[in-house]
């Protein structure tokens, strides 16, 4: 390989990681508000029968994937909208478990947004009217932390809190599901 | 105005090198120590500190560190004070013979210490993500274990070197004198190390 | 010499005494321009860029610290700009506060960490062996590696801060802001292993210095007869091995905290938020004595030279030099004053803030009764002494007014802190800087600095710090508290903020204008002779710039003013070996010739070793496994480092 | 700042102090027993400082004129062999024990303050706790049974010359309580409990600030003090005690249809009402304060609406987020936190 050439693989290398770092740090405390409610027409459920090809990510879904400060938001949320009530830490109670790969309803972060903002059947409430757009994908983007789905830079090893579960940023990372009902 | 020389007298016939504090790196060894010697007493501090916080020490529900492991480290850690203490005699007396021959046991209890040392992290019947406690007890290990681990090294390193030819140097003798007075460094910070891992939660 | 020596051994060493009767050496018969040639070749390092990495030339390695601190001063400065622009009005939505916060964070530590303490170093590893009348630093590959770890640290930093992924939690990360639950993502990382790289750093130019100064002073030199900035810079150098330790440590602890979840600063799990301020602070006010500290040294020099008069009761400066040292490891819970410790234990810390003023009240009467006694010129450095004095004192008053407790439970986080630090740092450590800089440019650089830039440029300074920190003051008093991004209109902060903000901008132009002077006078400066000033120390018997070799011959001192005393003729040592690098050492207090030391020659190690360590420090921000397989690299360039080049014996010891 | 400029700062604030709710957040207030003894203290610790200031400046400016008239010998010669002459010995002892005196009555009289600070606040007569969270105050005034507990936010109400007792907590990181015209500041840290005592002595609107850096917002968390007279504080304390009036007009009807059912019952509490979220401020009697999110705006119709309907561009990065409101919601939404007097 050329010099010139090996030297653009860095530049590229280079370029690919400064961009993951600093998505990974955006802040998104966005003044200006974006009129973004869950679109009029309500988004067409993400289980796609048959397992045929999932559709395209949400664009949203890069602001909140793999964000530190929005996972972090997440896992104040998580505690402050008491899901630790029916999921605990993730290790599930009277709702399901979120830190397994098992997913009902598709373990995509827009997947997992839908499930918080729709509800689901067997006691998941819809919180759409109870959180912003904003808090549920900061919810969904927490969740797959708890499933070990996102890079291990972007989690907090844990909370100011009793220890609850091994470190996040010490677990093996997971694979995105696109949605487990389709294989079964 | 460039200042003419008044020659006085030569220094040429002085040694290149001494034992004790006559050495340059002694000094630079005694520095070392002094900033690891800060680094283990601040981490000393930190342990008092938060056991002050305590009604028990260790906190309720959690077991003190097995005994065995830490114990047999230390027994096997004094016992290498004989043949360091050989070594270090051996250098002051140009004896680089019994320096070859004894560098490999120095460097086998070494070896035999790291892995004791393994099964001591094993047997602290805690991890480090379970409190304050556990944390502290696993960072006091795990510095000492660095400590071990940085004068292993270097005794490996000495060890090729003093093989070789220029073991009969002045200088690399100077060298091992002081490798030896590090190594008895590393063992007597072991002692207060052991106490706080092993006794203090057992008071 | 013992049974144990085999034949062919005891045939090498007789081989080799006998050769080492025809090594040359320097004295009355080889002297002068021939002796003076071949110590160049032997002491210069190889050409090219290549020799640039590799020099161990103490002079080269401290011109790189000072060039390097002075690009992160300015690059703070700048931040500070922006800061105080921010602040100029109420409610000001200029900068948002996730920037401002970052903007207050990276002054901070920059100012701290990447510009005070080194260039303290950078001036005493160029300035003390040629103080102290030897050719090198002791440990010279080890200096060169401290400077590598320097660089690296401050390039993680503000490559981070460019990448917009730099810290925002303040220069001294409180936890649990800092902790891993409300610093998401990898910032407060970044500035702790900042910490990690710079405090590494310092403890090899403080291991470097100690070595130094007990062990290669010229011959004569007793502790008795020290010059006073040698003095400092081994008290400096003794509170740096004592202190670092304890930022390292809280450091590891804050990381390993945030990668792999332990729980020293977890509250809810029998840690405790208090454990990181003890850790910090215990550094943190050591941390400012050792940027203060060499500054007394520079007015020591400086005033002893432009008075043309040793400074006066020498012994009291000095035990007051070693009194602060120790006492400034005393004082740190008045950092902590409305943490809610037992008020008994506070009072205790309100009394050693205050005694710690007592040795440097000495100090000062000590530098006056120098200008009393003596005939002080007022040139450029002396102006600098002059503006010291006027201006360290009220930041050394507004000391004593906070070591109160129910004084500093009303100012302490506020604006009136924010002023007392920037008068005993900026007044106390960068007047001193600046005028020592002015000082020692024709030893350093061989040209003078130009003398009215220099005194347009004093006063500049001088006046615009006042303006901008005089009023800080009042703020403080007036409620403002630190590291606001903005205060309400109507609360009686607009008039200081605003005067603050102007003269920050007259203090940039003073710093714009000394560099202006700085880079002006490499080309068009006076060519300086070796002793401009007419001083009284070592360095000014060298060259300037200095050869490679520093000394042709290794000097004798017979009392504390060597060139005063010296009526036209240098005493002289003379044996060290010419075509090797060789220094004297000598013992520690008397001072009387001991060993000759081989100094090593150049090499890449220390630089690949930085590279190695660096990248293990970075790459354990990532993973925990980063220690473990990071150390392998460093292990290996460090043993490269300490490895001879060719393995058979020498007629004497040499380090290739 | 001399100490006749000082008298004539406080009456100009007072007269000021009926509209602005800026009122005062200055050290120099001398609203309540530990402000005035630290002012009489700083002003010790002026007087005796400047003393010595002036000291050391006298010593260099006679330094300086001394030898200027000497000429200007240049040469080296000049400096060498010069004994110290006695005098200048025991000058040097002299300073040492100016100085080392002047620090020892420095520090007993801080002693001493800190002493009758102590004391003064030893019987204190109200409880309040002051939890801290990021970027607000939760207030809670601690009383014998829980029926006669008041729960609000950022503003805190204290009756004048009755020694108050604060608890201070925090829920996530380090933040400072301090009201410079009241007392010093008292850090609330996670996990440990501190507290300050007060004993207010000049009615008056206060306003103070967090002094600890707590994050994106900490530029603005203020509260506002109110001291009132015994029996004003009474009569808020059992306004306080109702519960939010019931809405009137049928737009503050839909607010209210609105706050209880949609995003604001999550976070926020309004006693009498369904929504007992307990994550944002306690909003049972919002409209009687002063200042709207913590300190950041004065209370007013204008700045409610601009608060409500997109608090991210006044306080950017606080936790309460934008919900995009339509312009009826907003406008019921506005109504109805306006009947909550």
């Amino acid at each position: 390989m050329s010099s010139r050439c090996r030297a653009s693989f860095a530049f590229i290398a280079v370029a690919a990681l400064v961009a993951g770092a600093c998505n990974r740090e955006e802040r998104h405390s966005r003044a200006k508000p974006i009129g973004e409610t869950v679109p009029a027409g309500e988004s067409p459920d993400t289980i796609w029968p048959g397992g045929t090809v999932p559709q395209t990510l949400d664009p949203r879904a890069k602001l909140y994937d793999n964000n530190a400060p929005a996972i972090s938001q997440g896992q104040q949320l998580f505690t402050q909208m008491n899901c630790v009530g029916c999921h605990s830490h993730g290790g599930g109670g009277m709702g399901p478990a979120l830190m397994d790969d098992e997913w009902r309803y598709g373990g995509r972060i827009d997947q997992i947004a839908t499930s918080i903002a729709e509800g689901r059947p067997n006691g998941m409430p819809s919180w759409r009217s109870k959180l912003t757009t904003d808090q549920i994908w900061q919810l969904a983007a927490y969740v797959r932390s708890l499933s070990g789905q996102p890079s291990k830079d972007a989690v907090s090893s844990r909370a100011e809190a009793m220890s609850n579960a091994t470190p996040q940023t010490l677990a093996p990372r997971e694979p995105a599901h696109t949605s487990d009902t389709a294989e079964q | 105005m460039i200042l003419e020389p008044r020659f006085t007298d030569s220094v040429a016939d002085l040694p290149t090198h001494k034992f004790g504090p006559s050495s340059l790196t002694w000094w630079g060894i005694i520095g070392f120590m002094i900033i690891e010697g800060a680094f283990f007493g601040l981490a000393f501090a930190a342990y008092f500190f938060l056991m002050g916080h305590e009604q028990g020490w260790p906190p309720e529900g959690r077991q003190a560190p097995n005994l065995l492991w830490g114990t047999l480290f230390l027994i096997v850690m004094l016992l290498s004070e004989i043949p360091n203490s050989m070594i270090k005699k051996a250098a002051r007396e140009r004896d680089v013979p019994t320096i070859r021959g004894l560098m490999p046991v120095i460097i086998g209890i070494g070896g035999v210490l790291l892995v004791i040392r393994g099964f001591e992290f094993n047997n602290l019947n805690c991890r480090w993500t379970d409190d304050a406690y556990s944390s502290v007890i696993w960072m006091l290990l795990f510095l000492h274990t660095t400590h071990i681990i940085t004068d292993w090294g270097d005794t490996i390193v000495l060890w090729l070197l003093m093989r070789t030819d220029l073991g009969w140097e002045g200088r690399r003798l100077v060298d091992t004198d002081e490798n030896c007075l590090y190594w008895r460094y590393v063992w007597l910070l072991w002692i207060p190390v052991y106490l706080m891992i092993y006794w203090v939660p057992r008071l | 010499m013992s049974a144990h020596v085999p034949e062919r051994v005891r045939r090498e060493d007789e081989r080799l005494a006998r050769e080492r009767q025809k090594i040359a050496r320097d004295g009355p018969k080889l002297k002068g321009a021939k002796l003076e040639a071949r110590l160049e070749r032997t002491w210069s390092r190889p050409r090219g860029i290549i020799g640039w990495l590799a020099t161990v030339d103490h002079k080269e390695i401290g011109r790189r610290y000072i060039v390097t601190a002075l690009l992160f001063l300015a690059l703070g400065g700048v931040l500070a700009l922006a800061m105080r622009v921010q602040l100029a009005q109420p409610d000001s939505a200029l900068i948002s506060p996730q920037r401002y916060n970052e903007l207050f964070t990276m002054h901070g530590s920059t100012m701290m960490f990447l510009f005070a303490v080194p260039v303290m170093e950078g001036v005493a590893v160029f300035i003390i062996p040629l103080m102290l009348g030897t050719r090198s630093t002791a440990f010279p590959r080890l200096n060169a590696f401290s400077y590598f770890m320097y660089l690296f640290g401050g390039l993680l930093l503000w490559g981070a801060f460019l990448l917009n992924i730099g810290p925002d939690i303040g220069w001294f990360a409180y936890t649990p802001l800092s902790g891993p639950q409300f610093s998401p993502g990898k910032r407060a990382d970044i500035w702790a292993q900042m910490i990690t790289f710079t405090e590494v750093s310092a403890l090899a130019a403080a291991v470097v210095l100690v070595c130094t100064i007990l062990k290669t002073r010229a011959p004569g030199m007793t502790l008795a007869r020290m010059p006073l900035f040698a003095w400092a810079m081994l008290v400096v150098a003794v509170m740096i091995i004592f202190s670092m330790p304890a930022v390292a440590l809280a450091s590891s602890m804050l990381i390993s905290d945030r990668l792999i979840g332990t729980n020293f600063y977890n509250a809810y799990e029998h840690g405790d938020a208090l454990l990181w301020q003890h850790l910090f602070w215990f550094f943190g006010h050591p941390e400012v004595y050792i940027i203060f500290l060499p500054a007394t040294g520079f007015v020591s020099v400086i005033t002893e030279t432009f008075c043309r008069r040793p400074v006066f009761a020498y012994p009291i400066v000095v035990l007051a030099l070693i009194s602060t040292g120790i006492l400034a490891f005393g004082l740190w819970v008045h950092h902590m004053f409305a943490t809610g410790l037992p008020r008994v234990g506070y009072s205790f810390y309100t009394s050693a803030s205050m005694t710690v003023a007592i040795p440097t009240a000495l100090q000062i009467f000590c530098w006056l009764a120098t200008m009393w006694d003596g005939r002080p010129r007022f040139q450029v450095p002396m102006l600098y002494v002059v503006g010291f004095i006027v201006t360290f004192v009220i930041g050394g008053l507004s000391g004593v007014i906070i070591a109160s407790v129910p004084l500093d439970l009303q100012l302490h986080d506020t604006y009136f802190i924010v002023a007392h630090f920037h008068y005993v740092l900026i007044g106390g450590a960068v007047f001193p800087l600046l005028g020592i800089l002015t000082y020692w440019y024709p030893k350093i650089t061989g040209r003078m600095m130009n003398e009215t830039l220099g005194k347009i440029g004093f006063w500049m300074i001088f006046l615009g710090f006042q303006l901008t920190f005089f009023p800080m003051h009042l703020a403080g008093l007036l409620g403002m508290p630190r590291r606001v991004y903005t205060y309400p209109a109507g609360v009686g902060l607009e008039l200081p903020n605003l005067l603050s903000s102007i003269g920050a901008f007259v203090v940039a132009a003073a710093v714009v204008l000394f560099v202006i002077n700085g880079l002006f006078s490499l080309y068009r400066g006076a060519v300086a002779p070796s002793n401009p000033w007419g001083a009284s120390t070592l360095e000014w018997a060298a060259a300037s710039p200095p050869r490679p070799y520093n000394f042709a011959h290794i000097p004798v001192v017979e009392s504390r003013t060597p060139l005063w005393d010296a009526e036209g003729e240098l005493p002289v040592v003379t044996g060290l070996r010419v075509d090797e690098k060789e220094i004297l050492l000598t013992t520690v207090v008397a001072a009387t010739p001991d060993l000759r030391e081989p100094v090593p020659g150049a090499s890449l190690w220390p630089l690949i070793a930085a590279i190695a360590v660096g990248v293990l420090f970075v790459s354990s921000i990532f993973s925990p496994w980063a220690v473990v397989f990071g150390a392998i690299p460093a292990a290996i360039a460090t043993a490269a480092w300490f490895w001879p080049k060719e393995l058979k014996r020498h007629p004497e010891p040499v380090i290739s | 700042m001399t100490v006749g400029g000082r008298a004539s700062v406080v009456p100009l604030a007072l007269a000021a102090s009926a509209c602005s709710y800026q009122h005062y957040q200055s050290t120099f207030g001398n609203a309540a027993t530990e402000a005035r003894q630290f002012n009489i203290l700083f002003v010790i610790f002026l007087v005796i400082c400047a003393i010595m200031y002036l000291a050391v400046i006298a010593f260099l400016v006679a330094s300086i004129a001394r030898r200027r008239r000497a000429g200007e010998a240049n040469t080296v010669e000049e400096g060498r062999h010069h004994e110290s002459n006695p005098l200048m010995r025991t000058a040097l002892i002299s300073w040492g024990a100016v100085v080392g005196s002047g620090l020892v009555a420095l520090a007993i009289a801080s002693f001493i303050a800190d002493r009758s600070m102590a004391s003064a606040a030893a019987n204190e007569k109200l409880s309040i706790t002051v939890t801290g969270n990021q970027w607000w105050w939760d207030v809670q005034y601690n009383a014998g049974d829980n029926s006669k507990m008041v729960r609000t936010a950022n503003e805190i109400h204290l009756p004048v010359g009755v020694p108050v007792r604060i608890y201070l907590k925090s829920n996530d990181v380090i933040h400072s309580f301090w009201v410079p015209s009241l007392a010093g500041k008292q850090d609330l840290i996670p996990g440990r409990d501190t507290d300050i005592t007060v004993v207010p002595r000049k009615v008056g609107i206060y306003r103070g600030q967090c002094a600890e850096f707590c994050g994106a917002e900490h530029a603005k968390m203020a509260l506002v003090v109110d001291v009132d007279s015994y029996r004003d504080f009474i009569k808020w304390w059992q306004h306080q005690l109702q519960p939010a009036p019931a809405p009137a007009t049928p737009l503050a009807k839909a607010g209210y249809a609105f706050v209880t059912s949609r995003n604001c019952s999550v976070c926020h509490a309004i006693a009498g009402t369904p929504a007992s979220g307990t994550v944002g401020p306690d909003l049972t009697h919002f409209a009687s304060r002063r200042t709207i999110a913590a300190g950041a705006m004065p209370m007013s119709e204008g700045n409610l609406y601009g608060w409500v309907e997109d608090p991210q561009s006044i306080k950017p990065g606080s936790k309460m987020p934008t919900i995009g409101l339509e312009p009826n919601e907003l406008h019921a939404v506005v109504a109805y936190l306006e009947t909550l007097k």
